[in-house]
């Protein structure tokens, strides 16, 4: 590990700290809320910024700071757990029809073809009007899984397919490797790094579709996440009457978390390639 | 000289926003179709009724027609006389034939939608002579002209011109461009739905608005759609909108401190109008149990801290109501203040006395604590202002009223009779009626503080209405009805009969809380055979309103407040707390009214 | 398995593919009824062709990467393909068959430390118990090419030169001590001073581990120089095959001749070259140049 | 025509790796240099120093790489470093790179990949001429017309190889770099190359330097070889006397282990196994 | 991979995607809450319109008789894939009952391919543009600003987006009109004045974003092929930089963001109706949204089809188009 840090570019080091700081926002910083943020009138309304509520005050009374840890939280999990399954679904079904063919391939690409051609939000809307109104973060997260694996799928197929014609990968075969073995160990490391970027730019893509939702009213307000804090600042007019903070904070943060994955990934990617480049 | 981007002199443009937004099928203005919106002006400009509401005083008024309908004795048959002297905007004149035309085409058209819920009263008009009608009805109604005329935002019957429509077939005709009876006349339109122009028409004089106010100043009203709150906002902020409907208190202190010339109701607190004819509370769907217990409902009233919920909702800008119906100005005067002694002693079944006179009091000391100005000093002005009073915010006798009822709490988790957890789940419009929306939030942050987890959900206008009337739902935040402009409370008080409950599952048309109370039922027959005149009319309504909070199907709240502003850099003379010749309804039929009397502003 | 059956029979064996697709597309045979015998004891059967006579198709059949469409090979007397109940399984098969490729910087992944790929090719085909016992058997073998463990211990691909590469493939492919090497065309890739090191590992092989080899090149001198038997390979059959000497010798084919020519050999020089020579009155610079342009420089 | 004198070449930008370790030697007119040597013994660092392609981190240390030309329109003589080679590019001199599989742009025709680059000189006269022109140069390779028109990906391996040498050859330059053009492929395609190399070198009578590390080509066509080891020049002079009487060991021993036809056969000495 | 087989295995995915899409938006919304006819009744009502019970009650009947909601989901799933595949035909929207879907469905339309198209146009030629020549010098500081500029921008919300850009230049500098006002005879210049200058700002807000991804993706891509060899080769024959860059490097770099392209459409239509909705802007966007507000099930059904289709659509045209701008895939 300590070899690996010393030579790590400046772009990584400011990526794990975003990221190291978000998660501690989101993750570590909601257990130490001094009350539950999303009670209205905790907190005397439309405070500014100061020592007292480090973000000021919701025109609702809330601390706008631990209502942004709580939102953290949920919009983290939710980017994470839809990036993860959605690249991990997509991968894995992308290798399998790249590698396998036939059949399998056939159709599997079927309905990657036909998922990536269904636009997601209307869907989402449909779907949000279905369930009265308001869409579970589960829900949502689902639905996210179930539209963006064809991404990550189609293009790891076609790596996967030219792949298949590489030499190393028969010599895998005639090293007892199995099917399963060449896919994670040979074929994988080829696109992890393109992984790692799908995985970034999905996390950013189910946050922001759900703040998307959020602010056409169509999840469920009483969450927090990013989106609905949006949504509740917007509704209170929080832009014109100048509470930015109120409404930046959720904006900025999700701007600054996709810089940090980003700078992450493009580091790690520079990293890996020094490493293996070196002599 | 300044133009709109519609190309009109702005000076002489009046312009209004549209209260549905935009308009997806503007080239179809016929009014007796479903799906047809029509309040893009054609509604509040173009068109007339036979009544329409006079909302200053809260009386009807004749409008086409030349005065209030003579009935006989018993209801059955009337004379209505019709205006003289009218043309239509094609210069054809306005006569019986128009309306008896009218009357046998909606019948006679099954396709309009109309058509069935039209024959079921009216049986019949017939021709006195020009302008003259006899109209018998299928039932004994000394109501009539709220069957025929507007007395909340309009009707369903509009009079059309017959040289025009007895060419047409009325199902499938587009009534585009119209031909209108009131003093505008349609003059362009987006064909995206945005925005509808009309003009002054040069005969003005052969109008009913020209008859009865004189000539309208506005040679333009444009009627225009900006979409989101925060574009409407702007666009008066930016001098480009005249008259605003319903905006949330934020944007309107945002707009004040935009534009010096932007003013709303009342010019210091609480700026909005209070007078609007429909309150806003939480209602149960008493068929459904816990909620089918008096005592859960009075208990989930106690544990409401009512001033909490106003500053929530509305930063405070609110008239509390514990009746059914709204503290109108009219009706504070009727029933809020002469009951507001009865209110102090009842008592419920325990003898536990709920009333706390001293709400308004309380509110307004804290108000003027959070640095809000113009709140008044004296008690019974604060109480004209912020109601009469409302429920105690007592957490032990709700607690034992729940125990009473037999819900447990073990460890500070209420359980109901059942042995069920309780939670509760407030149905909210989602992007419509903020009001409602903002007081279900505001009320779940009660329930929650008093130990029940609740939550709001959201719904739009199709699934949530979808919910209310087939009973799909256990609390919920809208108006049910709780509505009520005029001292005659039979409009909206009949749908409590229980003859309207249906089962769950089964769309109602009223009565969406399946309420059953017989005592109430009787008050309610009662009151159906007493015209709108008649000096028992109060005394009934009293009594009605005793027994709604006796049984309190209903936790009423707040009356509404419309922040409606208006622009005076190019126009004045709008109606306000001030100058009170209106209410500021501007998407009502009465608004030709109000906008005749507008005065422009010398540039 | 018996001792008397041959380590590989080939028979009538043919490959079509579809040349431009299936509408406009005709059928193609890369390989034409080939058949072949490797007797069973050990090695080098050489095939020389040009590029395209379907050599590496050839090759691709026996390692079981591509399917025939016609013929049948068997090893050891069962068979190769097909879905025959003595069809060898695909453990076993690989125990016996071993690949060696062309190009040696695409026989690795990029990813995997290359030693890895000796130790799981011990592991998995069940020739060590252990990762000690891999360990073991992974240096004895890189040995044998004159490399040990610990030189490539740790080191990817790109830290290899392309002689080290091909032996380590080599060594990998000795790890489950097959019966059959297949290498297509080992050493174009490799430079020439290390082609013929590789050239003579391959036969000391043969000869001390008892491994036949399968030698596929376009290179007819090193396919004499390392082969028992040659076969020529063009436009899809074998159309000559022997002793390398008298295949070299007694050449029965113009074609053979033709890739025997083309050996750009150090005994003499093209004939070809004459011409030019004489057409462009080359100033013959081969005497002059010497004492003219380098005194001095070196 | 080129001067190299104690040059020594590397890479790096932080560090320096040394690749070419003080080499001196002059290319001349007219004649078919060879360049042998094993794998990483610097011969293509050599070839990138004399072309004067600095862009993969290339160095040079100390020494100097001088080339004169003669300006074919003006008739002055040019002497520059290799660092200015640039201009010389595709007119003076022109490169065969190693590797020369994808070197050819994917999406271009084959005839605008000849045009590409040319120096004005030879591009007189109408399209049609110039491809007229092009077409008859590329008959000399065994390439149709209709390569012309074709994208890389339809030519074979050893098409794209001639494709190569033809439009290097095509520029019509003093000198021609060709690094190690014939590898990997076959031997009769092999042979096709060269010939064609040679036939080109003695009609425009201008220079071929040939790195290949098979000594049996630059036995078969080159005027003069060196041989390289380990960055540095172990052997130079005209190949057939380097052939004839080789003075390095390396050399000897490179020479000794070539296979030949009829000659040395390991199965001889490593012994019959049946 | 033959060229006919590709069209024909592309045109065969094509219709099974869009049957495919229609049977589950077919279903789905009828399993929801929403019963049309209480929406519409609804409406009527929140109008304020007084009506006795029994009128409302009579109302009703009335209605779902005219929507045609009787039969069973079998048979309406019948009727309505004949009405489609047939007639291409929705029915009567309900909630703006009787016009018909498709009327409105066909107003809205060009608003938001037009929308769409040239946002992702002017995105996707300048994201090509500043991406190329950032990653030809990807060490340059206006490179490292750029691409700086583009990774802040792309994560931000359509939404606020688009609210900020509007209070910026339709209030506080009054440069373009705070909603959208079309006017002008049919085909008149006036009217594609006023279609540009009042589209300007929701298209702005869409480049903006969307633009900020192509720069990121194409950075990476120009820095990759950078490396290749016959990028190395080109300047090896002395080849300018622009040279390079506009014959060697952007065809290159370009033909994989055309794939990318397909891939993204879905992605921003989804933008598209988020900045429809804001700007009030009259598209399909806004049109499904009304559709959802006021449950109108056939309006619903029509608009996300149509979405489906007309993305699917697409996306198979850029996939056609594709071997005729590879040659690669062309001649195989
Ligand atoms: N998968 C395939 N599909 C279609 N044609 C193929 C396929 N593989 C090989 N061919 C064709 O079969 C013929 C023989 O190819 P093969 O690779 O066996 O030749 P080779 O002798 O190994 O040539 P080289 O010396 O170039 O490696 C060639 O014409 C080739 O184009
Ligand atoms: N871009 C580079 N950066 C760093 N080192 C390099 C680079 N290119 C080559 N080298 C190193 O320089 C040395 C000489 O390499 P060069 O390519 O000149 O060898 P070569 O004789 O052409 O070998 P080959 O026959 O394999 O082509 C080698 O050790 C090689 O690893
Ligand atoms: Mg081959
Ligand atoms: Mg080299």
């Amino acid at each position: 590990m300590r070899s690996f840090f010393a030579h790590a570019p400046f772009r990584l080091y400011l990526g794990i700290l975003l990221v190291v700081l978000f998660i501690v926002l989101g993750g570590i910083m909601p257990w130490f809320a001094p009350t539950d943020p999303l009670t209205w009138y905790t907190a005397p309304r439309n405070q500014n910024p100061g020592a007292a509520y480090w973000l000021g005050t919701t025109s609702l009374g809330q601390d706008v700071f631990w209502l942004l840890t709580y939102a953290l939280r949920n919009s983290l999990i939710l980017g994470l757990i839809v990036a993860g399954l959605s690249t991990i679904i997509g991968v894995f079904l992308g290798l399998a029809a790249g590698y396998a063919g036939g059949w399998l391939d056939r159709v599997l690409s079927f309905f990657m073809d036909a998922l990536l051609c269904i636009p997601v939000l209307p869907i989402l809307i449909l779907m949000a009007a279905l369930f009265g109104g308001q869409l579970a973060l589960p829900i949502v997260g689902l639905l996210l899984v179930i539209f963006n694996w064809p991404y990550p799928a189609r293009q790891v197929r076609a790596v996967a397919l030219t792949m298949r014609e590489r030499e190393f990968i028969n010599v895998a075969w005639f090293s007892g490797e199995s099917s399963v073995r060449i896919l994670v160990r040979h074929i994988f490391p080829y696109i992890a790094g393109w992984s790692a970027a799908n995985f970034i730019n999905t996390v950013l893509v189910g946050i922001s579709t759900e703040s998307a939702l959020a602010v056409i009213g169509l999840s469920s307000a009483q969450q927090a996440t990013l989106g609905t804090m949006i949504y509740w600042a917007i509704n209170y007019q929080a832009l014109l009457a100048g509470r930015y903070v109120w409404i930046g904070s959720p904006v900025l943060a999700i701007v600054l978390l996709f810089i940090g994955l980003f700078l992450v990934s493009s580091g790690l990617s520079m990293q890996s390639a020094a490493r293996r480049m070196s002599v | 000289q300044q133009m709109t981007d519609v190309g009109t002199p702005r000076a002489e443009t009046l312009i209004v926003d549209m209260l549905n937004a935009r308009v997806g099928n503007p080239t179809n203005m016929n009014m007796y179709q479903q799906g047809v919106t029509i309040n893009h002006g054609y509604h509040q400009m173009a068109g007339a009724l036979l009544y329409d509401i006079d909302t200053a005083k809260g009386v009807q008024i004749p409008d086409l027609a030349a005065e209030m309908p003579v009935a006989n004795e018993d209801f059955t048959v009337f004379q209505v006389a019709l205006r003289e002297g009218l043309t239509w905007s094609d210069g054809e004149p306005f006569t019986a034939d128009d309306v008896i035309f009218t009357d046998n085409m909606i019948r006679d058209t099954p396709a309009l939608g109309y058509s069935a819920a039209y024959a079921a009263q009216i049986a019949s008009m017939t021709k006195i002579d020009d302008h003259t009608v006899e109209v018998t009805t299928t039932k004994p109604t000394p109501r009539l002209a709220i069957v025929l005329g507007s007395v909340i935002y309009g009707n369903p019957f509009h009079v059309v011109p017959k040289h025009v429509w007895e060419k047409e077939d009325p199902a499938t005709f587009s009534n585009f461009p119209p031909v209108s009876i009131s003093a505008y006349k349609f003059k362009d339109y987006d064909p995206n739905g945005t925005w509808f122009l009309w003009e002054k028409r040069e005969d003005w004089q052969n109008t009913d608005v020209g008859q009865m106010i004189g000539e309208p100043k506005p040679q333009y009203v444009l009627f225009r759609s900006y979409g989101t709150e925060e574009r409407r906002v702007l666009a008066m902020a930016a001098n480009d909108m005249d008259i605003l409907t319903d905006i949330s208190p934020e944007s309107l202190d945002i707009l004040r401190g935009q534009n010096p010339n932007v003013r709303a109701w009342f010019s210091g607190f609480p700026y909005a109008n209070l007078d609007d004819p429909c309150e806003r509370g939480i209602h149960f769907n008493t068929s459904k149990a816990p909620y089918d217990d008096a005592r859960t409902r009075w208990a989930l009233a106690l544990a409401i801290n009512a001033e909490r919920a106003s500053i929530a909702t509305f930063s405070g800008m609110m008239r509390a109501s514990p009746l059914g119906i709204p503290p109108t100005t009219v009706l504070m005067d009727t029933y809020h203040q002469p009951m507001a002694e009865w209110l102090g002693e009842f008592a419920l079944e325990d003898g536990y006395k709920p009333f706390d006179p001293d709400y308004a009091v309380r509110l307004g000391e804290r108000l003027r604590s959070e640095g809000v100005t113009d709140i008044p000093e004296d008690p019974e002005a604060l109480r004209e202002l912020l109601g009469v009073g409302w429920w105690k915010h007592d957490p032990d006798q709700a607690t034992k009223l729940l125990l009473d009822a037999g819900f447990t709490n073990d460890g500070g988790e209420w359980k109901k009779p059942d042995g069920t957890p309780f939670t509760i789940n407030i149905l909210a419009p989602a992007d419509f009626e903020v009001q409602s929306q903002r007081l279900a939030f505001a009320v779940a942050n009660e329930w929650n503080e008093f130990g029940i987890p609740t939550q709001v959900q959201q719904m739009q206008a199709g699934a949530f209405f979808t919910a209310e009337n087939t009973g799909d739902y256990e609390t919920g935040s809208y108006w049910g009805s709780s509505c009520a402009i005029t001292p005659d409370l039979f409009v909206r008080m009949e749908g409590w009969h229980k003859d309207y409950v249906r089962e769950n599952g089964v769309p109602a048309s009223s009565n969406q809380g399946r309420y059953v109370d017989d005592e109430l039922s009787a008050l309610i027959d009662t009151l159906r055979a007493v015209p709108a005149d008649d000096p028992q009319i109060v005394s009934l309504g009293t009594d009605i309103l005793k027994e709604l909070v006796e049984g309190l199907p209903v936790i009423e709240m707040f009356g509404t407040s419309k922040f409606v502003p208006v622009n005076e850099t190019y126009w004045t003379n709008y109606p306000s707390a001030d100058n009170y010749y209106e209410g500021p309804w501007w998407w009502w039929t009465n608004f030709k009214f109000i906008a005749a009397q507008l005065e422009p502003v010398q540039q | 398995m018996t001792d008397t059956a041959p380590l590989l029979e080939m028979r009538n064996v043919s490959r079509t593919y579809r040349k431009g697709g299936p509408f406009a597309g005709v059928p193609f045979k890369a390989v034409d009824e080939v058949s072949f015998t490797l007797p069973a004891h050990p090695q080098v059967f050489s095939i020389v062709g040009e590029s395209g006579s379907g050599k590496t198709t050839l090759a691709r059949m026996v390692l079981r990467l591509v399917e025939p469409s016609a013929g049948e090979i068997t090893l050891l007397g069962r068979a190769l393909h097909g879905k025959g109940r003595d069809r060898i399984d695909n453990l076993e098969f690989r125990r016996l068959v071993q690949p060696i490729f062309q190009n040696p910087f695409e026989a690795f992944s990029a990813y995997l430390p290359i030693e890895d790929y000796l130790k799981s090719t011990a592991l998995n085909l069940k020739v060590a118990g252990s990762n000690a016992e891999a360990e073991a058997l992974a240096d004895r073998t890189l040995r044998s090419v004159g490399l040990s463990l610990e030189r490539i211990k740790g080191k990817y691909i790109r830290q290899f030169s392309g002689g080290e590469l091909q032996r380590i493939s080599v060594a990998r492919a000795l790890i489950p001590r097959p019966r059959l090497i297949v290498a297509d065309e080992p050493v174009s890739m490799v430079d020439a001073s290390l082609r013929m090191s590789i050239v003579n590992l391959f036969r000391q092989i043969v000869v001390e581990q008892g491994v036949s080899f399968i030698y596929i090149t376009h290179d007819l001198s090193t396919a004499y120089y390392l082969s028992d038997q040659v076969s020529i390979m063009n436009a899809g059959r074998i159309i000559e095959s022997g002793a390398p000497t008298k295949i070299l010798d007694h050449p029965s084919q113009d074609y053979t001749r033709e890739l025997m020519a083309a050996i750009p050999g150090v005994d003499e020089r093209w004939s070809e070259l004459a011409d030019i020579d004489r057409q462009y009155a080359h100033p013959n610079p081969r005497q002059e140049s010497a004492s003219k342009h380098l005194p001095g420089t070196i | 025509m080129i001067t190299i004198d104690n040059v020594t070449v590397g890479y790096g930008t932080a560090g320096f790796i040394k690749a070419v370790d003080e080499v001196s030697l002059t290319i001349n007119d007219n004649e078919i240099l060879g360049i042998a040597g094993e794998s990483g013994s610097g011969k293509s660092t050599l070839m990138r120093a004399v072309y004067g392609d600095f862009s993969t981190g290339l160095r040079i240390q100390s020494g100097s790489v001088t080339g004169r030309f003669t300006d074919a329109r003006t008739g002055r003589s040019i002497e520059a470093p290799s660092s200015q080679f640039r201009q010389l590019w595709w007119d003076q001199i022109s490169y065969i790179p190693q590797g020369s599989m994808s070197v050819l742009n994917p999406l271009m025709r084959i005839e605008k990949q000849v045009v590409d680059g040319l120096p004005r000189r030879e591009r007189r006269g109408s399209r049609a001429e110039l491809r007229g022109r092009i077409a008859r140069f590329f008959a000399g390779f065994g390439l149709a017309e209709n390569v012309l028109d074709a994208y890389p990906h339809q030519l074979s391996g050893g098409m794209r190889q001639r494709v190569l040498v033809a439009i290097a050859a095509f520029v019509n330059p003093r000198l021609i770099l060709a690094d190690e053009p014939t590898t990997a492929l076959d031997v009769v395609v092999q042979k096709k190359i060269l010939l064609m190399m040679v036939e080109i070198q003695r009609r425009q009578r201008n220079s071929l330097v040939l790195v290949s590390h098979d000594l049996g080509v630059h036995y078969q066509i080159t005027d003069r070889l060196i041989v390289m080891h380990r960055g540095k020049i172990v052997e130079a002079g005209p190949t057939a006397e380097i052939f004839a009487n080789p003075r390095h060991d390396y050399t000897r021993n490179l020479i000794a282990s070539l296979p030949r036809l009829h000659g040395r056969r390991a199965a001889d000495t490593l012994g019959e196994t049946a | 991979m033959n060229l006919l087989r590709f069209i024909a295995g592309r045109l065969v995915v094509y219709a099974l995607v869009i049957v495919f899409a229609l049977t589950v938006l077919f279903f789905v919304p009828r399993l929801g809450p929403t019963d049309p006819v209480e929406a519409m009744l609804a409406k009527v009502a929140s109008q304020g319109a007084y009506m006795e019970a029994a009128q409302v009650d009579a109302l009703r009947q009335s209605l779902s008789d005219t929507f045609g909601l009787s039969g069973s989901l079998l048979e309406q799933y019948w009727a309505f894939i004949k009405r489609i595949v047939v007639t291409a035909d929705f029915g009567p929207s309900l909630s703006m009952y009787p016009t018909p879907v498709m009327e409105l469905i066909w107003n809205a339309l060009p608003w938001t391919f037009g929308l769409l198209l040239t946002s992702t146009l002017i995105a996707w030629v300048l994201g090509n543009f500043v991406g190329l020549a950032s990653g030809w010098k990807p060490e340059s500081p206006s490179s490292r600003i750029m691409e700086g500029i583009a990774i802040c921008l792309y994560p931000i919300p359509y939404y606020i987006l688009a609210l900020v850009l509007s209070i910026l230049f339709s209030y506080v500098w009054k440069i373009f009109p705070l909603t959208t006002t079309i006017r002008g005879a049919p085909w008149s210049w006036d009217l594609i004045t006023s279609i540009v200058w009042n589209s300007f700002l929701p298209a702005m807000s869409i480049v903006i974003v969307v633009f900020g991804w192509w720069v990121i993706s194409v950075k990476a891509q120009t820095a990759t092929l950078k490396e290749e060899e016959f990028i190395r080769y080109a300047r090896l024959k002395g080849l300018g930089d622009g040279r390079i860059l506009s014959r060697y490097v952007l065809p290159n770099a370009i033909l994989p963001q055309i794939t990318f392209l397909a891939l993204q459409i879905g992605l921003m239509f989804n933008g598209s109706l988020i900045t429809e909705i804001l700007f009030d802007y009259p598209g399909l966007g806004l049109l499904i949204y009304s559709a959802v507000l006021q449950g109108d099930f056939n309006l619903l059904m029509g608009t996300i089809s149509l979405s489906v289709i007309a993305v699917a659509t697409a996306t198979m045209v850029i996939d056609l188009i594709y071997p005729l701008l590879d040659p690669r895939i062309r001649h195989r």
